[in-house]
């Protein structure tokens, strides 16, 4: 036998049906979503998990759990219909202010965003706190900087927001492409000088307001 | 609302007109903003808000302005700067534009405002529509019992960018407070005070001015005078806590000596 | 209809394979094993968790997940000949100690730079066993020697770095000011320190220590 066909032999990836069941327990064991990366190192050499995924996803369709993506990651969650018999397992989450919920739904409608955007937006200064907050329930995380004078920094939505709302992209989010299409996410300069932006420091952060 | 002032005001003020001024009341701490503020007053127009009349919401807004004031409310900065700007528009769109005047039209600054408008109300929609999903651990859960094994037991440190963000920051606050060691050259510090006097305190025989124990050199600039002057003050208060001298000040103003009480007391 | 046969049709115990989904579900979500009197007591009136889990249970004979029963109760567990897969769920992670914290942050906003300016920058000496173990984690590596007398060497952070705290750069990092908005720094500035409030961009790479 050749070093080749050694080395095949040796390194022959499972059956599918055996990748199969790998993917399975490996989903089934993690509380958290897990990437396509991931898999591919804890499974044997040569396996091809994103194959594996397809039949087990079919597989899971319609019962009780489901497969489900979030970003580059899967995992596996109770079907929304049967929340009503979990009650039990939840804990109480904290309450988020009105701010604190315009802010998240900014962040991911317009993401990448900068601070002075969303207050431009929300026609009123972002409270120190709400921000805070929102990077605590590691919702929303620092993004690139915008290649602006002052080069703000940006907010952006991170993978667990994505989980936690059961979207399996920034894309998926409801009625995007309507806002899109109705141009009322672009970012839209006041014609000519402004006298709204009181905060010096928010002018200096946006290009909103610079032609 | 106790004040006497405000219960004439408001006894003079028609009972259905004044139930309207008490909604208000209770509602400006509900807005957020004069943009929110201008998003409920363009609801009561009760069409479209892309044919909202700016004109007419310009003037509800300047009317509820006038009205929280003259009900002594107090309205946050950014609600003033609001009517300010669009009794400035108001006036624009009334009279004919200026020849030769430069800048954005009165039609381009009502179209932006009313953009803004539609935008923050699709916002609201959006972030209600986001929070009407179906969410974790309230409509669909994780696993409830991540498996572990305690076969192969290795320790991960680990740490957040937020965790990385508070440490800089915690470093970078001790920072700003370096400026008060640079300086040390015209400072003369309290320790360094109470050091010296409690070395001078045993020669002290009778009352003596407090300025005559200004240190060799830190008289000539004003600057190293106050700072040896504060300090030397502050030293002797501290040693009149503790029973080592006493301090006396005939008048205002008037010198202040000390004597040591070591051995008189 | 008389009334035995309303409360009959008002009562109606889902279909099996509903049923066998809500057992799913619970068995998934639930952090103990679950007891049949638990399942009937959480599932509607009617319903026969016990039938269900015979179905349930046959259903996930062979497959990368098992149905156990434990004492009265019952749960899910991955296939016992898959727990090889399961090693990494075993791994316990600790936070960074505050000193190599700390050190990180200041390799991260001043790279490149020295163990002497860290300890400058921190006022405390840095101890190797700290370096050695951002270096162990790969999340800092040796830069360029300084060009200066006995010729240091710096220390820069790795791409591994990047991609744990999820930055596209090290230019990313957020500035004092920007930290102070989003409510991560809680002092103000005092007054006449503001040559300390740099610019976020001079604060990203500072190079205060070349002059």
């Amino acid at each position: 036998m050749s070093d080749e066909a050694l080395r095949d032999t040796l390194f022959d990836a499972p059956p599918m049906g055996e990748q199969e069941r790998m993917v399975e327990a490996i989903l089934f064991a993690s509380a958290e979503a897990v990437s396509l990366a991931e898999l591919t190192r804890r499974m044997p050499q040569g396996s091809d998990p994103a194959e594996a995924l397809v039949t087990l996803r079919r597989r899971y369709e319609g019962r009780g759990v489901n497969i489900v993506r979030v970003g580059d990651a899967y995992a596996l969650r109770t079907a929304p219909d049967l929340g009503h018999l979990m009650v039990r397992e939840t804990t109480e989450t904290r309450k988020l202010s009105r701010a604190a919920i315009e802010t998240l739904a900014i962040v991911a409608y317009h993401q990448p965003v900068t601070r002075a955007e969303i207050e431009e937006i929300r026609g009123v200064a972002v409270s120190r706190g709400t921000v805070d907050q929102l990077i605590e329930l590691d919702w929303i995380r620092f993004g690139r900087r915008r290649m602006t004078p002052g080069r703000p920094v940006t907010f952006v939505v991170t993978e667990s927001f994505l989980d936690h709302f059961g979207l399996e992209s920034a894309r998926d989010l409801p009625g995007l492409k309507e806002l899109r299409s109705a141009g009322l996410l672009d970012s839209r300069p006041l014609p000519g000088a402004s006298e709204l932006d009181e905060d010096p420091e928010a002018m200096g952060q946006s290009e909103m307001f610079e032609e | 609302m106790s004040e006497p002032d405000d219960w004439t005001l408001t006894e003079r003020i028609p009972p259905a007109e004044r139930l309207e001024a008490e909604a208000l009341i209770v509602d400006v701490d509900g807005y957020e903003g004069p943009l929110d503020l201008l998003l409920a007053l363009s609801r009561s127009q009760k069409v479209d808000l892309r044919r909202v009349s700016i004109l007419q919401l310009v003037e509800q807004y300047l009317v509820f302005v006038a009205r929280a004031q003259s009900l002594r409310i107090e309205l946050a900065a950014d609600y003033l700067v609001m009517a300010a700007w669009l009794a400035y528009l108001k006036s624009r769109l009334l009279l004919p534009p200026l020849p030769g005047e430069d800048g954005p039209s009165a039609q381009d600054l009502a179209e932006h405002l009313a953009f803004q408008l539609e935008r923050l109300a699709a916002m609201r929609e959006a972030a209600a529509k986001l929070m009407a999903r179906d969410q974790k651990g309230r409509d669909f859960f994780a696993r409830g019992a991540p498996e572990t094994q305690t076969r192969r037991r290795s320790v991960i440190l680990d740490a957040s960018l937020i965790d990385l963000l508070r440490a800089y920051a915690r470093i970078r606050t001790k920072d700003e407070f370096r400026p008060y060691a640079f300086d040390r050259k015209n400072i003369f510090t309290m320790e360094q005070a109470l050091e010296r006097m409690r070395g001078l305190i045993g020669y002290l025989g009778d009352w003596s001015d407090l300025t005559s124990f200004l240190p060799e050199g830190w008289d000539r600039s004003p600057a190293r005078r106050r700072s040896a002057t504060a300090s030397n003050f502050a030293a002797i208060l501290e040693m009149a806590k503790r029973g080592q001298i006493a301090i006396r000040q005939s008048d205002v103003f008037a010198p202040i000596q000390i004597r040591s009480r070591e051995g008189n007391a």
